[in-house]
């Protein structure tokens, strides 16, 4: 094989994993921060993808326009959603442990419902639509306008994220109030508000992956538990609440399929990848990057 | 007896065969029970009575599949069923159907080893693997083709088909570049393409299925891979494929068997389709499974709701549907062949067998846009 | 070999990264012998419990119980061989009743050993910590010097030959870390267990126990009879302070 | 200085209908007032009834602003810090970044003073900056728990058994930096086990038994008094 | 105690006269029920106790499944299901002894991961093996020897659930679900203990998938394999709350019922209100339905 060719290889590898960590950051803040296991993660980008179809194929706005406010849209939606179930939740639990897990059947209810309702407003069949699918070739590589716009979009996100989690106490201060929600009060976290906010950001980043990925792969109200699965693995692989780790997670899960593609077959990837995620948790529990 | 006939089905409105029935089976189902109603309702006999859906969501579960079913034919004994979607639900059925004696004309059940059951109520309509993958064969080698690439899912459907493909390649020249099998649920095949593309075949053969019929289609434009033919299965019969590839799809080829030009009846069932649900029907299965519920409408009213001689009509006679007539073999459609299908302009036309083609083949296929 | 040891120790190091938590320590427990541990904070007592009772590897050195050698084994090897150990921060089985978490030792490795009388039954055991009233409560219902206290309870459940205790009269006032100091030496002197105890209540401890070890920086810098203990002068330097000075005259 | 920074009046509180404690009056001046006080007394349910932790009844007001009851965040806006009993760390997070949410509230300039402050006053700390907190010693989380209450600035400062678990020495230093707290104008109220070294340094202290204060007075009055001799001081 | 007995006798009469007296389709809705009974109580035996959350019941279903594929026409009936339930518990100890170290997320990750891995491998080699990936039954037994099988494993599940709470391995279960060290420092071997509970939970799964096979003619992995099955197993365990026997029962039969009779009345719209009544019993009924009668027995 040709060095371009390898070097297109690696590239589509990363672009990949570039999905991967964008649609692993939500579920990121939700789970790696606060603990909530929002199983219904994926059902939330559907959600977005949905909502960017529509406005795309009925009013013929572009994904881009679209993306922020499927952002807003959705961050508002979590935000309820928070008020409604998981502070009570919060609240009531004894340990962390039993509110991972109440959460996680509070997960398993939205995704019923939201899938359902996504179904009998949209119906069952496969959607798609085309934008900026043409081919765009730079370094003697070519690759569809839309997945650089989604890689750039990842990559952006995930380093503004590090960076407000690194340089601003916040994203300690929604780590603390789940390790020690008295000693949070304490130091003065305000808990009623902190929480809400992030649960609805996350949700708000699955909408906007949602809405970047309906422009490369096709929708149906039960597309969401693919992509739930997917940032369960990158962020365990990056070690719960880095949003660097899984950035490195999900590029480092791209680049291996692709080279497992290629020296095996597709079939043969998912052996291969399941195994070098088991056999990474088996060597480092912790995920790759935690300290 | 003038009360409604009672026709039972459980298909998925949920989980991940959602999308394939909903685009080849039940809109189909909704379309019939409409226009059969609105024309006085189903003649049996000489007496038209209406018809009643009992209908379900299966979840795409086997085991909920088959409790539902258990429940239309033991518990509410309906006059009829409408078969559930996909291979693997139908395998399920089929044997229940034959016990409880409920003929079954499944539009969506391929393989060749559910047919090997010989369960005398169960009747395919869609052509079966060494029928479809035989006339593409049939195709390449009238054409020219001297090397070919395959890509193919690992499962039932995939495994057949690509079986079927390699007999039916023992018999030509053609030349296997590359063979690869990918698993369900894939979401990037371009390291695969890229491999092949290399290899510069004369045709890609892609067995896929409806999602990743579009992946290979997206991607190979991407890398800029075009051989002269390029093949995928199941999808590229969807309006969904226009819809998302849009001018792209010209000259490309796949599983098709009919188009509005096949019989004056398919357009007037295809825009009465359209009429009602704002969407095209598939230009495979939907009308096999459209072809089915005619041949059931006409047994019933040729012997009513006895379904012991419904069933020995249906398995010794020939019917007239929009894709012409129809007959069973050993519960197998035997008139239809294998048929190879491609995409030009806004329709996708039926180009093998010539005798049954609704277009020229358009060879090779222009470069994607 | 003389005298068989029940407890003994050698070169035993515990490293974590770079930071060496416990360093080179070797010690022995006889029979029956009463030892107090006492060093700053962060010397390295209860790393040394944790390896002493297997609760994590050493990183060097041997710990031979009983003649059988038990480095880097699972806890529940050391807890066979009759080893049982506090938690400094209680870890009681909070969802379980008081009594039950006595239970709990006497069906694993107390369950093929004999209790000495007094000692065999969840109720003596709780009786004689003064906790008989609490039997039936919920264990995290109860307060964290209670808890101290139900610690040693469940050690006693495993009907150990040798009781590890990391400050089990933490929080106590003076009068209560008496009575604490009388009821461990009853353990030694009717029931016949080796204790091991941690406390940085000094003036206490040294009244009560026959022999200190003085931890400093994981190493130890001391092992003695408390009056030779205080008048090391650096383990006035490192822990005692002016504490000792003025109040334990032997 | 003449008016009382803290000032309570009518304090009650409880767990689900108990009352435990029941009609407190407590002024504290800015410097070292102790409270004294049996196992179970209610001294952990009075600085916790303080803190907003736990609901309460009556009303305490930090230099006459009403401290409200039963919202934590309030009260530490408001200029109170305590050091809990349990001492309620982050455990899976850092030294140094346990103390950083000390001093959530405080302005970025002034926390990076302040933090200067807490690793001068505990060099262990800083020399575990990066560990975290949950593996300290239990002494060493201690001074973790007592240096983030430091953290946030307080003009309240109550701390419950803020020796527990710190061997003798720290004690003594721990004390020390109560001391120059004390004196820099913070009001500090303290529970303590250790009570001949808490009255050694408090300017006042409280005795509590069985949920009421059963005595009031200077701290050179208490240690004399026979009663808390027999009651705290053993026999020695 | 014995309240609790004469409950499960009556239970299991009413259960076994079930195919005579109810129609068809009360079988096979009662075959579901008792499906999901030995699923969700065999799990809450180990992992209510422990608090594992182990996703892993898909892969033993599946591989109980895939043993009836291959044996069914070798073997006779009981021996099928025995086997199918052996290597299912066979490869719990492997697993097991890989991943029982990991606690939480990581664990039901984990277990998960495998149950993917275990898929792809059987679809592997089967393709490698026999050229294609699913197995088609040809004989099979009658729909009432599927339904008394599952009835067995039912109540041999309750029966197994029973004896555990009662002794000392429970014990030790439950140790391990408060704290692990604490509970190895008093003397339980705690490896052990977990991979013979984990095995116990895939030995009535992989029985349960062995006998379900056989309704559905055609065994492919992705539908034995299904993630689906896994999940639903926990949902029902935890619904009736994980820690009681009568919690997971009562719950695998309301919510089969329950989510059956929405799908039959509520074509359409039925999902929504499952997932919608699902938040509300989570915030509502936190504990479980078992705490609708432990509520009253726990408080003195
Ligand atoms: N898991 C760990 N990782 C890193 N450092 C640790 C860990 N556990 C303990 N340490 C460090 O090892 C040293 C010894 O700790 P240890 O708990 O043994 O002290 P100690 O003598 O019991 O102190 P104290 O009297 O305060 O309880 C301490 O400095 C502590 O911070
Ligand atoms: N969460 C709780 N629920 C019910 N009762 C409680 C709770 N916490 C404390 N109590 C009871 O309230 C009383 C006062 O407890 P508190 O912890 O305030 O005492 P204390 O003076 O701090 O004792 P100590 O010196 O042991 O810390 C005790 O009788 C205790 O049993
Ligand atoms: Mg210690
Ligand atoms: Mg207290």
């Amino acid at each position: 094989m040709h060095l371009s060719s390898w070097a297109e290889l690696l590239a589509g590898g990363l672009i990949t994993g570039g999905i991967y960590a964008l649609v692993a950051i939500g579920l990121n803040l939700q789970y790696g921060l606060m603990r909530i296991m929002n199983i219904s993660h994926g059902e939330f980008l559907m959600l977005g993808a949905f909502i960017t179809w529509w406005a795309n194929t009925a009013m013929g706005l572009s994904p881009l326009v679209v993306m922020p406010l499927a952002f807003v849209a959705l961050c508002a939606l979590g935000m309820l959603i928070h008020a409604l179930c998981f502070r009570r939740l919060a609240a009531r639990a004894p340990s962390v442990e039993v509110f991972e897990a109440r959460s996680l059947m509070v997960g398993f209810g939205l995704m019923f419902a939201v899938q359902n309702a996504a179904l009998l407003i949209w119906g069952g069949d496969l959607r798609g639509y085309e934008y900026l699918a043409e081919p765009v070739s730079f370094l003697g590589m070519r690759f569809t306008a839309n997945k650089l716009v989604l890689f750039g979009v990842a990559l952006a996100l995930s380093l503004v994220f590090i960076g407000l989690l690194k340089f601003t106490l916040l994203g300690k201060a929604v780590r603390a109030l789940m390790q020690s929600p008295t000693g949070a009060q304490l130091v003065g976290i305000d808990t009623k508000r902190l929480h809400p906010l992030m649960f609805g950001v996350g949700l708000g980043l699955s909408g906007v992956a949602g809405s970047l990925l309906s422009m490369t792969y096709e929708i149906t109200p039960s597309m969401g538990e693919p992509y739930t699965v997917t940032a369960l693995i990158v962020i365990t692989l990056g070690g719960f609440g880095s949003i660097a780790g899984s950035l490195a997670g999900g590029l480092l899960l791209g680049v291996v399929e692709a080279l497992g593609m290629h020296f095996s077959s597709p079939s043969l990837k998912m052996l291969l990848s399941y195994g070098v995620f088991i056999g990474v948790l088996l060597w480092r529990p912790n995920g790759l990057f935690a300290r | 007896q003038s009360g409604p006939v009672r026709i039972g089905y459980a298909i998925a409105r949920t989980g991940p065969w959602a999308g394939g029935a909903q685009v080849s089976q039940e809109p189909n189902y909704l379309l019939w029970q409409e226009q059969v109603n609105a024309a006085g309702g189903l003649d049996v006999k000489g007496m038209k009575r209406p018809i009643e859906f009992l209908s379900y969501d299966d979840r795409s579960e086997t085991e909920t599949c088959v409790r539902t079913f258990e429940k239309l034919m033991g518990s509410d004994k309906v006059d009829l069923i409408l078969p559930p979607w996909g291979s693997g639900a139908n395998f399920a059925i089929a044997p229940l159907a034959n016990r409880f004696g409920y003929p079954l004309l499944a539009p969506t059940a391929l393989s060749r080893k559910l047919i090997d059951m010989n369960l005398p109520y169960f009747f395919s309509l869609l052509q079966q693997p060494d029928k479809m993958m035989g006339a593409l064969v049939d195709l390449l080698v009238a054409n020219n083709v001297k090397s070919i690439a395959i890509v193919y899912m690992d499962d039932l459907f995939g495994l057949e088909n690509f079986a079927a493909l390699n007999n039916a390649l023992k018999k030509t020249q053609i030349q296997v570049l590359d063979r690869k099998s990918y698993p369900l649920g894939v979401k990037d095949l371009a390291p695969v393409l890229r491999t092949i593309k290399d290899l510069n075949p004369d045709a890609f053969i892609g067995i896929t299925y409806p999602p990743d019929t579009l992946l290979v289609s997206r991607q190979s434009r991407e890398i800029g891979f075009n051989p002269k033919f390029f093949y995928a299965s199941v999808g590229t019969a969807f309006q969904l494929y226009k819809n998302v590839m849009q001018a792209n799809t010209e000259g490309v080829v796949g599983m098709g068997s009919w188009s509005v030009k096949t019989s004056p009846a398919a357009k007037t069932y295809f825009d009465a389709h359209v009429k009602k649900f704002g969407k095209e029907p598939d230009r495979w299965a939907s009308g096999h499974c459209w072809a089915g519920l005619q041949i059931m409408q006409q047994a019933v009213q040729k012997v009513g709701l006895d379904r012991k001689a419904m069933r020995e009509l249906i398995a010794k006679n020939e019917f007239p549907t929009i894709l012409g007539p129809i007959r069973f073999e050993h519960g197998e459609n035997a008139s239809i062949p294998g048929t190879v299908s491609q995409w030009q302009g806004d329709d996708f036309e039926v180009v093998w067998p010539l005798n049954r083609a609704t277009a020229k083949l358009v060879v090779p296929k222009p470069a994607w846009k | 070999m003389t005298t068989q040891h029940l407890l003994e120790v050698t070169d035993l190091s515990v490293r974590f990264g770079g930071l060496v938590a416990v360093d080179a320590v070797s010690a022995t427990l006889a029979a029956g012998e009463l030892v107090g541990i006492i060093g700053p904070n962060g010397a390295g007592k209860t790393t040394f419990f944790n390896a002493v009772s297997g609760v994590i590897a050493p990183s060097a050195g041997r710990i031979v119980v009983n003649g059988d050698e038990l480095t880097g084994r699972a806890p529940h090897h050391f807890a066979a061989h009759g080893i049982a150990r506090t938690f400094q921060t209680p870890r009681v089985f909070a969802d379980m009743r008081v009594i039950d978490n006595v239970r709990f030792g006497t069906q694993f490795a107390g369950r093929h050993r004999s209790a000495p009388a007094g000692l065999a039954t969840e109720q003596e055991i709780l009786a004689m910590l003064g906790l008989e009233a609490l039997a039936t409560q919920r264990a995290g219902d109860i307060t964290p010097s209670q808890q101290r206290l139900l610690e040693i309870g469940l050690a006693l459940g495993t009907r150990p030959r040798v009781l590890l205790l990391d400050e089990v009269a933490a929080g106590l006032t003076e009068a209560e870390v008496d009575a604490m100091a009388r009821r461990i030496r009853r353990l030694r002197d009717e029931w016949q267990l080796s204790v091991i105890w941690i406390e940085h209540a000094v003036s206490t401890l040294l009244r009560y126990v026959e022999r200190v070890m003085v931890l400093h920086q994981g190493r130890k810098i001391a092992d003695g009879t408390p009056s030779e203990v205080v008048r090391n002068a650096e383990v006035i330097e490192a822990y005692l302070g002016d504490e000792m000075v003025t109040e334990a005259g032997p | 200085m003449t008016s009382a920074r803290l000032a309570v009046r009518g304090l009650g509180a409880g767990y689900g209908g108990f009352a435990v404690l029941r009609a407190i009056d407590i002024d504290a001046l800015p410097g070292i007032t102790v409270i004294l006080g049996p196992n179970g007394a209610g001294k952990t349910t009075l600085l916790r009834a303080l803190a907003g932790l736990t609901p309460r009844e009556g009303e305490a007001r930090l230099d006459g602003d009403l401290l409200p009851s039963h919202d934590a965040t309030g009260c530490v806006r408001r200029g109170l810090a305590l050091v809990a009993e349990g001492r309620q760390l982050f455990p899976q997070m850092t030294v140094h970044e346990n103390l950083e949410l000390g001093g959530w509230l405080v302005p970025a300039a002034e926390r990076a003073r302040r933090l200067a402050q807490a690793f001068a006053d505990f060099p262990r700390l800083k020399e575990r900056a990066s560990q975290l907190a949950g593996t300290m010693s239990g002494g060493e989380q201690q001074m973790v728990a007592v240096a983030r209450a430091m953290m946030s600035a307080p003009r309240l400062l109550m701390l419950d058994e803020p020796s527990l678990g710190l061997a003798p020495r720290m004690v003594d230093e721990l004390l020390a930096i109560v001391q120059r707290i004390a004196s820099q104008g913070v009001t500090v109220l303290m529970v303590e086990q250790n009570v001949r070294k808490a009255l050694a340094i408090a300017d006042r202290g409280y005795v509590l038994e069985r949920g009421r204060i059963v005595a009031a007075d200077t701290a050179p009055a208490l240690l004399a008094s026979d009663a808390i001799r027999r009651a705290y001081l053993g026999t020695a | 105690m014995s309240k609790a007995r004469i409950a499960f006798a009556a239970g299991l009469l009413a259960t076994a006269c079930l195919p005579w007296l109810g129609s068809e389709f009360a079988a096979s809705l009662g075959l579901s029920c008792l499906m999901y009974i030995a699923l969700a109580t065999s799990w809450s035996t180990f992992c209510g106790a422990t608090r594992y959350l182990s996703l892993a019941t898909s892969a033993f279903f599946g591989i109980g499944a895939y043993t009836t594929a291959v044996l069914a026409d070798v073997l006779p009936w009981p021996l099928v299901v025995a086997s199918g339930a052996l290597v299912a518990s066979v490869v719990a100890v492997v697993m097991g002894a890989a991943v029982l170290h990991l606690r939480g997320t990581y664990f039901a990750v984990l277990t998960f991961g495998m149950t993917e891995l275990i898929r792809h491998a059987v679809t592997y080699v089967e393709k490698q093996v026999s050229g294609t990936v699913g197995r088609v039954l040809m004989t099979v037994p009658e729909a009432t020897t599927v339904y008394f099988t599952v009835l067995v494993i039912a109540a041999l599940s309750i029966g197994a659930a029973a004896w555990v709470r009662g002794s000392r391995f429970g014990l030790a279960l439950q140790g391990i679900g408060a704290d692990e060290q604490r509970a190895q420092t008093l003397g339980v071997d705690t490896r052990l203990a977990k991979i013979a509970g984990f095995a116990l939970t895939a030995f009535f799964a992989g029985a349960i998938g062995a006998t379900m096979a056989v309704r559905w003619t055609y065994i492919e992995p992705a539908a034995v394999f299904s993630p689906f099955i896994g999940f639903q197993t926990v949902l029902i365990a935890l619904i009736g709350g994980a820690a009681s026997i009568g919690g997971p029962i009562l719950a695998a039969i309301v919510f089969s019922l329950l989510a059956e009779t929405l799908r039959l009345q509520l074509p359409y719209g039925y999902m929504l209100v499952l997932g919608l009544l699902l938040v509300l019993c989570v915030l509502y009924l936190p504990n479980g339905l078992a705490s609708l009668w432990q509520r009253k027995a726990v408080k003195p």
